[in-house]
């Protein structure tokens, strides 16, 4: 690691803020970040290599596996891309379910996130508030899917469980419970004095620059860039399921998570509407075992971002290549620009706010970024540059 | 016989035993409180106990680059200072020795621990260290001043420097903090930052820099870094009720000790419940708020009291 | 579906456009013959509106290898592949016109071996640092016994065996 | 007497720091959620610590990939004596779907010795929950 002469910051890939292995390591001058360094890699397990050893249907089992949080996002797009190469007529029945869980799944997520944020700011109620409130959802999910995280619920052609009427109506009941507690963060968990202070002119993207280092979710949307795959390129039954696109112009933390609350209660009225009109009819098509030659460019709008699989088939049924873009990378670079600039005690904060999932964008990432190495004049303290760990 | 009562004074009733117990019993109702507030269980009561003996029996590590001398010392000094605090406060018993001037022995051997945290942090050679550590001694500036300047407050007041007196005008006058609301207020406040709680902890921010100065601790010098905080939680508690709450020598026995298991764990329930309430404020902010609004108010209290000896 | 798109580019870039396929309006597929392709993704990206450039694949069909530019925009994905000799793949950066291509081109060159000349940082990405240098696991032709003996060296622990 | 009373202060207060080692934070977000009001663990006294200096027990998940495997190694020598490790879901205890990628190695135990496997992917709340207080039997027998 090379050094502008001020420390070196090693943060991760073992750190109480991050919940996942990654490492940081930032050229601090005193508190003030000049210029962030992220080095991945630890998540990296060799799926695209894994996938190419297996049949269709043991890649859909492993391409569920990379990333806990969007599990159902990877499996459902895997599983599009795959039908749309054998042009097969999946029934509508299991593009409403995959929507249902899909929406269960962002919930969740967002809810998680809103309590690891407050967690990064030591707001440790709100932490513990909104992750008993994502108990509900989680009890949805496992009530819908059988299981509380994997759930596993695509294969290629449908979907493998039904939801039933009385499943769909708890299914109703327990969503109207999760609004009114989560109407209550927005209004009274958001304004809360000192989470405002932490929260608010932090980690601020103009647009314009949003849209140069192309970022994507929640914090393209919360810099007034509409971009959702949803809406541009509906897939699933989002064709015919009325919902708009939340988004706010604070460009900052708390313009991201104005954003993210506003998509949870989007949600529930999709999951709401979904369930209403639920078609009748199969759950799922037989696929045949072999995919003709072809490619598919497939992507889903998970609730970190834009996620898009490349698949490639070859006549056989072991796929030739399947790429996966997470939607974490396209953050990686504009996090490095909101980043620099604030200081040491910003840095959990303004990472939480892109909601990293380094284990879907770990898969190939990294980004280095342009070394300003002009001559520091401040008092210079005995360059560390150690690594925390070295010393025992 | 005066021999035998000072050493009990010393080792058992107010002061070394006592100080352990009742510390880590205050421990165990600030974490119980917030737990409860944050709608879990919370630990049982004898968690703090389990703790402190489990890392007694800990495996002691020092990095071999840290100063070995400072590193072992830095703790034990923190707890001395904290502990010898106990000979000026009334507790219930008369204090050991009060002279003319023992408010300002206290304050200053309230501000020994934040220099032992700087030491331990700075000797530990390790980068969230020498970072929380130099936070430690940033947010001394913070809170120092706002907490001198409210304990000040009673002494003009009751027109001496000596805690016993202050206690004895109390005596005959309604408690302090009617007279000073203002003043109580502030020693509140700035009695959270002292003791590094929510939302001023920022040097051992967990999040950020991974528990700050005692990152590099373990075994034996961590049980003594976090009892002394406990110590420190049970003498600044009993140090705002001796000087705005009216203290706690009545006649009988029975009342004052009641008066002052009320009157501390009162203010141990208000730092619980607004640990439990606010996030955690950034170091530049909090220097804001201290000198633009805590300061200002302790100057507006010593207005207010020069006001009302001239009109006395 | 996009003839409009076909007359466009067959029009700028002659006898370069080979098997266009758009299966739906929403993608398109084609692959280039020759020429450089940089002139192309400038023309894809600026002139018809595909800005966003999603990804960078790289694909090896045993006989040469494909690098895949795959770009969006305008509620459309359009995937255009070059191809890279096999012998000595190299292809030239576009971090010029996308800074953020970086990230690609630096997991292309680590994980099928394709040289991306005058990239501006090339330092090893995703794999560990002791992973042997000539070796690119997304071969076709690697496979995980061509790794060292002493590549788990002083780790591994011996109770296992 | 001592002897006991130490091995008591053990058991009731075990704290745990959190490596994970390449895993897909399925398992990260159970344990997490192990801490929060409806499986509350504080009650049992197990805290979630930053530093591997302050903990006994390590909490790991994931196949141990390439890349991790030295920090994990690391991580464990940090831990003071007597130290304890958990291997949490399927993928610690044996790298379940990802053997055979080339990336990583089957599970924890080939770089650090593990006392308690938890399987599951992900294992819920409960089973982590069940699974360290099986760890504490162990250190009540031994």
């Amino acid at each position: 690691m090379h050094h502008t002469g001020d420390i070196t910051f090693p943060v991760g890939p073992q750190h109480p803020a991050l919940k996942e292995p990654e490492f940081f390591s930032f050229d601090v001058d005193g508190e003030k970040v000049v210029s962030a360094d992220i080095r991945l890699g630890y998540s990296h397990r060799g799926i695209e290599k894994g996938c190419e050893e297996r049949t269709y249907i043991q890649a859909l089992y492993l391409v569920e596996r990379i990333c806990g949080i969007c599990s159902h996002s990877h499996a459902t797009v895997f599983c599009q891309g795959v039908e749309e190469l054998m042009g097969l007529e999946v029934p509508k029945r299991s593009l409403y379910i995959r929507t249902i869980v899909g929406e269960l799944e962002r919930i969740h997520s967002h809810l998680l996130w809103l309590g690891v944020a407050a967690h990064e700011v030591g707001y440790d109620t709100m932490f513990m508030y909104s992750w008993r409130d994502r108990e509900i959802v989680m009890d949805l999910l496992e009530l819908a899917t059988g299981n509380r995280v994997n759930y596993s619920m695509n294969t290629i052609g449908g979907v493998r469980r039904d939801i039933t009427k009385d499943q769909g109506q708890k299914l109703k009941e327990g969503i109207d419970a999760l609004e009114k507690k989560v109407i209550y963060y927005l209004n009274v968990g958001i304004q809360e004095k000192t989470f405002m202070m932490r929260v608010k002119d932090v980690g601020v993207i103009p647009k314009d620059v949003t849209e140069k280092l192309a970022a994507c979710g929640p914090t393209a949307r919360g810099s007034g860039v509409p971009l959702d795959a949803r809406r541009d390129d509906p897939y699933a039954a989002y064709g015919e399921i009325p919902f708009e696109v939340v988004t706010s112009d604070k460009c900052d933390v708390l313009g991201r998570t104005l954003v993210r609350i506003g998509e949870v209660l989007e949600s529930c009225k999709i999951i709401k509407y979904a369930i209403d009109n639920l078609p009748e009819g199969p759950i799922a098509v037989k696929a045949p075992r072999k995919v003709p030659e072809g490619e598919v460019f497939a992507r889903y709008e998970t609730p970190r971002g834009e996620l898009v699989h490349y698949i490639k088939s070859n006549g056989t049924e072991k796929p030739e290549r399947v790429k996966v873009r997470a939607p974490s990378l396209g953050n990686v670079l504009p996090v490095k620009y909101m980043l620099e600039g604030y200081n040491i005690a910003d840095i959990p904060i303004i990472l939480a706010a892109i909601d990293p999932c380094f284990s879907c964008a770990d898969r190939m990432v990294r980004i280095e970024g342009a070394r300003n190495n002009r001559e520091m004049n401040w008092q210079q303290l005995r360059a560390y540059g150690i690594n925390w760990y070295k010393d025992k | 016989m005066n021999e035998l009562y000072k050493i009990f004074y010393l080792l058992v009733f107010p002061g070394f035993a006592f100080l352990v117990i009742y510390g880590l019993l205050l421990e165990w109702a600030d974490r119980k409180i917030v737990a409860r507030l944050q709608n879990r269980v919370g630990p049982p009561w004898m968690q703090p106990f389990a703790d402190f003996i489990k890392l007694f029996a800990k495996e002691d590590i020092t990095s071999e680059k840290a100063d070995r001398f400072m590193f072992a010392a830095a703790p034990i000094i923190a707890l001395a200072a904290v502990l010898t605090t106990v000979i000026f406060l009334p507790l219930t018993v008369p204090a050991l020795f009060s002279f003319e001037g023992d408010l300002v022995v206290l304050a200053y051997l309230l501000t020994v621990p934040t220099f032992a945290i700087f030491l331990g942090g700075w000797y530990s050679v390790n980068y969230f260290a020498s970072v929380g550590a130099m936070r430690a001694t940033l947010l001394l500036f913070s809170y120092e001043v706002p907490l001198l300047m409210s304990l000040l407050g009673p002494a003009i007041l009751a027109g001496s420097w000596s805690v016993s007196s202050i206690l004895a005008f109390q005596a005959s006058h309604v408690w302090i903090a009617v007279y000073q609301p203002i003043g109580f207020i502030v020693a509140l406040v700035a009695l959270v930052g002292k003791l590094e709680r929510i939302p001023f902890d920022i040097p051992e921010a967990e999040t950020e820099i991974v528990d700050g100065p005692f990152c590099e601790y373990t075994g034996r010098k961590l049980a003594i870094f976090r009892l002394m905080f406990d110590i420190e939680l049970v003498i600044v508690a009993s140090l705002i009720s001796l000087f705005y709450l009216g203290g706690f020598s009545y006649g009988n026995i029975f009342l004052s000790a009641l008066m002052f298991f009320v009157k501390t764990f009162a203010v141990v329930a208000f730092v619980a419940v607004v640990k439990a309430s606010f996030g955690r404020i950034r170091i530049d902010q909090m220097i804001d708020f201290c000198w633009k609004y805590l300061v200002p108010a302790a100057v507006l209290q010593y207005l207010l009291i020069a006001a009302a000896k001239i009109w006395m | 579906m996009n003839e409009d798109i076909l007359a466009k580019l067959e029009a700028k870039f002659p006898a370069v456009i080979a098997d266009f396929k758009s299966p739906r309006k929403a993608r398109i597929y084609f692959r280039l013959t020759g020429g450089q392709f940089k002139d192309v993704l400038v023309y894809l990206m600026k002139d018809l509106g595909y800005s966003h450039l999603s990804t960078l694949t790289a694909i090896d069909n045993r006989t040469e290898f494909e690098v895949i530019y795959n770009l969006f925009g305008k509620n459309t994905g359009v995937s255009m592949a070059v191809k890279v000799d096999r012998s000595d793949p190299r292809i030239d950066t576009i971090t010029d016109i996308v800074p953020g291509a970086l990230v690609h081109e630096r997991e292309i060159q680590d994980m099928m071996g394709i040289k991306v000349n005058n990239i501006p940082d090339g330092r090893r990405l995703i794999i560990p640092e002791n992973w042997p240098q000539d070796q690119y696991p997304l071969r076709k032709d690697w496979n995980i016994s061509m790794l060292p003996e002493s590549f788990n060296d002083g780790l591994l622990r011996k109770w296992r065996e | 007497m001592l002897k006991n009373l130490i091995k008591w202060a053990r058991i009731k207060s075990p704290w745990a720091v959190h490596f994970n080692s390449g895993s897909c934070n399925g398992c990260d977000i159970e344990i997490v959620s192990a801490l929060t009001p409806r499986f509350d663990v504080e009650r049992f006294g197990i805290v979630l610590k930053g530093t591997p200096r302050h903990a006994d027990v390590m909490l790991a998940t994931g196949p141990v990939n390439h890349h991790s495997k030295s920090r994990l190694k690391r991580v464990y020598d940090q831990m003071p004596e007597p130290k304890f490790v958990v291997a949490i879901g399927s993928c610690a205890c044996s790298g379940c779907v990802f053997r055979g990628c080339y990336n990583n190695l089957q599970g924890i135990d080939s770089v650090v010795p593990v006392d308690v496997y938890i399987p599951g992917c992900p294992p819920r709340p409960d089973a982590i929950i069940d699974g360290v207080v099986k760890l504490l039997k162990k250190i009540q027998g031994a």
